[in-house]
């Protein structure tokens, strides 16, 4: 055990993995000699040497379509976007092809790779360094799509994600990177140091893919978030005193629809959290699960609580990034109904 | 003097004389064959010229027919004959076949045949090539089974994509033919990637991307030299110039390029231009550039000059955009008519043999086309399980899909 | 008035448009001198000129960032995508760029464009010919999203689009192109000679965007579709015999909810169908809406009709496709409970 | 001999002696300058050599300087100091207020201000630059407020943009700037299509894009490149090769490539590379390029070399990956100290005048940023209407944002 930030265990993931696996490689814009504009493959290639870990062109599709010739010979690349908000260019690799191969060579070939890629608001980065757009990806059959909320689990769900035999989308809340951020931008900043989610085994261990974990349990609604928005959860519940238990979803393809539902069918009342705008953003997807599943167990409407529907204000960002006031009064909302 | 635009138009449309006039063809032997590290040559003499080995009178000639030597011997130059047959035999029959709603679609690669059959005699196994829909040819030339080419065409149980892709989207890994896509381009960058893992793991065996004079203008045409330039991987960057995408004429996506080869130069990248109907000239330059990549000396662009002489696929008809006859107007012959002729120069050949063994070809694919019917057509389908689409998605199939197999009801 | 496939309303659409406006540029690949895969644009170069109408490069990416560029100066072009499925490599210019152009300049700059794409499957053409791909459009703030499902709304809806001043994805239901389709490939196809829908007026007229179309009155169950759906849903409306009523959505974003809302609170009941996978589809965005505005006029969950989360499969179109005896089931299943 | 990849680095790192051994420097008048449609010249030659007019001891010499003729007098040198001195009383101003956390980043241009500035000065107005974040200067060159660019830096009231972007993502039609957009690459092809538009409605404007060495990897330079070639717009196509890319050394965006210039030659399109700390020879090479435009002779390609002397950002720290003393190496020297050696040798300036001027443009900084700062900092900030952030996302706001607001409580 180690207290990491969740970069080191983002790090530590990668080093445990090119470690023990030859057929682990690590690519992206200024990973390697720099170690990453996050520091997050930091040292890497100085430990296993060029080959293993290398700077790629300012070409996204570029990266991502090497990577997918590379896992589909069996190598297991693991690349970074330098910012999810530039994921862009390789949505055509990633959506038509790096999700298809195995399907449509019917298993002749397949695609274990992972593209990582910092995501979220708070930083002050205007609309090209603070998007979320895992809903996206979660509309592709063939991607997985995870995104942590902690160090320890950051390291579990990326050593499973790089072994996993499909194609993982892995967004890593940026805000979050060196502390638990509970939506207060002018509160001063914590580390990882006094949180138990910072200590993290230091050789290879997993975390499933598609396991939700009950952050706090709770009897009169249920909180449904990931990344950032679990803090700011945590936050709006101190704040009303309600008696919310909290599930961060961690995998949201696939889903772990169980915890939701045994959650939702014993509060009744359900919010959804999600940093992203809001049309067809993944809460979307979460309430039309759960009107399905627990139709005649709720008790009020779903309450979605997310980014506005406009990009992503620079200095504005504090009136769209949202926070644990509007958690609140979704709760609030979501009880009185 | 006001700015104008420039809107590139082909030299004949329908009506018009074909016109190739604008075409240079060089005799065999104006381009030496380079030392394999291909250091101190001009880049530009060979990214906009032209390598040949047959003359206009069938003879083999020039430094490119030396370097060939036995790779280009009787027994090569019947298996091009015998490739290029059986896929005439194979085009005619499927396009009937379509034509007579028995599979839903169809694309035939008449006049290209020599590029993918000869490039394909020169790779060893454990190469892979990252095809266009337009090179089974390359399939024919690894002897695969016909009835597994055939049973993918008519999406039937013979069919070892069961009925997922679109005909003529083969995939066949066994045989170096790695899965197509149908996006055009996005393969091209991928065979970078799979050349690059050959060189991490040194396995000694090497990739070869294929792709369209239009589709270069795609975004992965630049993101596959550009990340051959910067590794340098063991992989051949094929360019298939058959002049036409769909009905638009190669001039839209080359601009005021002289050549697609010359694209290379910008990336440091060695690149040839080659006669892509002239057989024994693709023997050789195929086994030029595969020698390159498999003694490290890196990638190679091969721009193949050749002619789309049959129309895109069965939903097109070129009638509409170019003249009727500019095939036969096309300065570099038909493929099998020039090994053809050689052959019977060489004496192992002839005008009745010929005769023969297209009928031999015909019958063969009918003979397998009827094994096939019999699991299936488009007519008179066979059964196959709906929640068989919810497998193979994923290694293992996820919660979600699971519950929808349910609610599919099986 | 004249009777019209979809075909030539959309070309009559862009006739009229080039004719009144010197602005109008139309573009794409095998657009100009051919008229298009599906002869959208057949005759147009010819009576304009090369300069208004002409053959792109096989780049979508180029494309729309060419049209964004001549946009931006205050032209109005309307490009070309031969189908939906190779929209993506255009993604980035799409959703980074024109999406917010007008917004990041803060109005100094505009991009009043027109995206058109043929969508949707039923012509077994495979996971590469038959994608509908409308839901990750509606994520994007700054882009409106459209699909018609007659001649005449094509017409109306796409002239509409041309004279929007903000970027518009226009979806085509190519399955409908030639005349409405009700769900069974063995039935022999009918023309739009015989539907109401097909009588179109010559000039130039517009159907607003954000207003959808009641299709069919009707009390039992409401019925929220687009496209080819539609057809697909009265067939089902007609097998059950259930009086469901009938919404074609037309414009996705913005939405009508109002329209929505008002049949949902009198039905009590909905069902929702698309074509599109359905994870994250654009159902999701509707049931979440509807759960918010209509809760308790609800007697049953929100049945969601859509394609599976499989790659649009070549042989197996059918057993994909939803036709109207899912449909039919899931009528009955929101009217049972 | 086996398949081993190739893994592209740098002349020198940390700890390392800067070494541009490899760096030819030609003498000014290598390269004649040739006719404006560039017929019949060796595009190799104007791709691969370095168009220059300033010699080392700051005379103005060679056909360069002869074809700038009046556009290089008195009035434009000093012209070109003004805009290069603003600039870097600016860049240490502002540089200043970041690490005092007034505004939330910077980003400076130090030692590639020569190309902006001599390249927007032979711009006429109406004429449209698509700029990157790294040519601020082409707005102190048109003459933009001070006042309005400090007000976007400090997202407060004064900012023309509302605060919507990033500090140093400007956008100024009036003043021909192009809304940034911070996605590297995307606005390259974008500029084509304005020149398209040009040309379309006849308006005789001209467009001009921008891109650093490391985005020329980006797939939109190759869409543009393309673009450009295929319809011939008035555009001219800016590549300032500043040698770095964040951490990474434009070896990774080049790979085997000579010079980036040179990826102009594959695609016909006329292609020059510039000493871009070379004031004069911007000068003359931006009056050409554009005269070529304007004159409809169409696109041009113009790869600036110059040095990043400054680090990428204010989150950046070069030391890690390059060596310290690397900028005083470049071979192309300072841009500023070049000039102001060539202003004194004509007898315009002198080195008093030279610190006394720096000294006004640090107050007139000053002094505007009083102003700004008035209306608020990071660390004091203006209020601004939350409801504000649901304006011009399009041009009516729809209900779906109607109702998102009426939600938010405002
Ligand atoms: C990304 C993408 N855009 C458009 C298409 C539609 N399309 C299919 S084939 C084709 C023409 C390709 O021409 P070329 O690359 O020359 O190959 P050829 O058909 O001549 O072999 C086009 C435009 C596609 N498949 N993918
Ligand atoms: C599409 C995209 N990918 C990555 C980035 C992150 N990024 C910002 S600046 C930069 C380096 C750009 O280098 P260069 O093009 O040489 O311009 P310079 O900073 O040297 O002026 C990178 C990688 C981005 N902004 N956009
Ligand atoms: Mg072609
Ligand atoms: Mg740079």
């Amino acid at each position: 055990m180690t207290n990491m930030t969740m970069i080191e265990a983002i790090r530590s993931a990668m080093d445990v993995m090119l470690d023990s696996d030859p057929g682990v490689v690590v690519m992206g814009q200024d990973v390697g000699y720099f170690g990453g504009v996050f520091r997050c493959t930091s040292g890497l290639q100085e430990k296993y040497g060029t080959p293993r870990v290398f700077d790629t062109p300012i070409n996204e599709s570029a990266i991502v379509g090497m990577a997918i010739g590379m896992a589909a010979q069996g190598m297991k690349p693991c690349v970074e976007m330098q910012f999810a908000d530039y994921v862009f260019p390789a949505f055509d690799q990633i959506t038509q092809e790096a999700a298809r191969i195995r399907h449509r060579s019917n298993g002749q070939f397949s695609c274990p790779m992972v593209i990582r890629m910092p995501t979220g608001g708070g930083i002050y980065g205007g609309q090209t360094h603070s998007q979320s757009p895992e809903a996206l990806f979660t509309h592709v059959a063939g991607l997985k799509v995870v995104q942590p909320s902690t160090p320890r689990d950051a390291k579990g769900l990326l050593i499973a994600a790089m072994n996993d035999p499909d194609p993982v989308i892995f967004l890593e809340p940026k805000r979050i990177y060196n502390g638990p951020f509970y939506g207060d931008h002018s509160a001063e900043s914590i580390g990882w140091g006094s949180h138990p989610g910072g200590d993290v085994e230091d050789d290879l261990f997993t975390i499933p893919l598609g396991k939700a974990d009950i952050r706090r349990a709770g009897n009169e609604v249920t909180i449904l978030c990931y990344g950032t928005m679990v803090y700011v959860a945590e936050r709006a519940t101190e704040k009303t005193g309600i008696d919310a238990e909290i599930i961060d979803l961690r995998s949201l393809l696939p889903l772990d629809l169980d915890t939701i539902t045994a959650s939702i069918k014993k509060t009744g009342r359900c919010v959804v959290v999600h940093e992203a705008t809001r049309t067809s953003g993944f809460g979307a997807e979460l309430i039309a699960e759960i009107q399905e599943a627990c139709f005649y167990h709720l008790e009020a409407p779903v309450q979605r609580v997310t980014g506005w529907d406009v990009p992503y204000p620079h200095a504005q960002e504090w009136d769209y990034f949202p926070g644990p006031d509007r958690v609140s009064r979704a709760m609030r909302r979501a009880l009185e109904a | 003097m006001s700015t104008k635009l420039q809107f590139r138009s082909p030299s004949a449309r329908p009506g018009d004389v074909p016109d190739f006039s604008q075409f240079h063809v060089s005799a065999p032997g104006e381009l030496p064959v380079p030392d394999l590290r291909f250091d101190a040559v001009n880049p530009w003499k060979y990214a906009t010229g032209l390598i040949r080995v047959l003359d206009s009178e069938g003879n083999a000639t020039g430094p490119w027919a030396d370097y060939l030597g036995d790779d280009g011997d009787d027994n090569a130059i019947l298996l091009g004959l015998k490739d290029i047959m059986k896929m005439r035999a194979i085009d005619a029959r499927m396009q009937n076949a379509q034509r007579q709603g028995k599979i839903t679609f169809y694309l035939q690669c008449t006049g290209e045949e020599a590029i993918g059959s000869g490039f394909q005699r020169m790779l060893s196994s454990g190469d892979m090539n990252f095809p266009t829909y337009r090179q089974p040819i390359l399939l024919i030339a690894a002897d695969y089974p016909l009835q597994s080419l055939l049973g993918q065409l008519y999406s039937n149980q013979l069919d070892p994509l069961q009925g997922r892709q679109l005909p003529t989207m083969h995939s066949a890994r066994d045989y170096g033919f790695f899965t197509i896509s149908g996006n055009l381009g996005t393969q091209y960058v991928q065979s970078v990637g799979w050349a690059m893992a050959n060189a991490l793991t040194n396995n000694s065996k090497i990739a070869a991307g294929w792709i369209g004079d239009g589709a270069t203008a795609s975004n992965d045409f630049h993101s596959a030299l550009l990340s051959a330039s910067v590794y340098k991987p063991p992989v051949v960057l094929n360019i298939v110039n058959n002049q036409w995408a769909i009905s638009t004429y190669s001039g839209i996506a080359s601009g005021n390029g002289v050549t697609f080869a010359a694209r290379g130069i910008g990336y440091g990248l060695p690149a040839i231009r080659v006669d892509g109907n002239d057989y024994l000239a693709v023997l050789a330059a195929s086994k030029w550039a595969i020698a390159r990549a498999r003694k490290g000396y890196g990638p190679t662009i091969i721009e193949w000059l050749t002619y789309r002489a049959a129309a895109h696929s069965t939903s097109d008809d070129p009638s509409a955009y170019r003249p009727k006859n500019e095939a036969d107007a096309w300065p570099l012959g038909d493929p099998l008519d020039r090994l053809k002729t050689h052959a019977i120069k060489q004496g192992i050949w002839s005008k009745e043999r010929h005769t023969q063994a297209e009928a031999e070809f015909i019958a063969e694919v009918k003979e397998v086309q009827k094994e096939v019917e019999a699991h299936g057509t488009l007519i008179d389908p066979a059964s196959m399980s709906p929640a068989g689409i919810f497998r193979g998605v994923y290694e293992k199939i996820p919660p979600h899909l699971n519950r929808q197999r349910q609610e599919m009801g099986y």
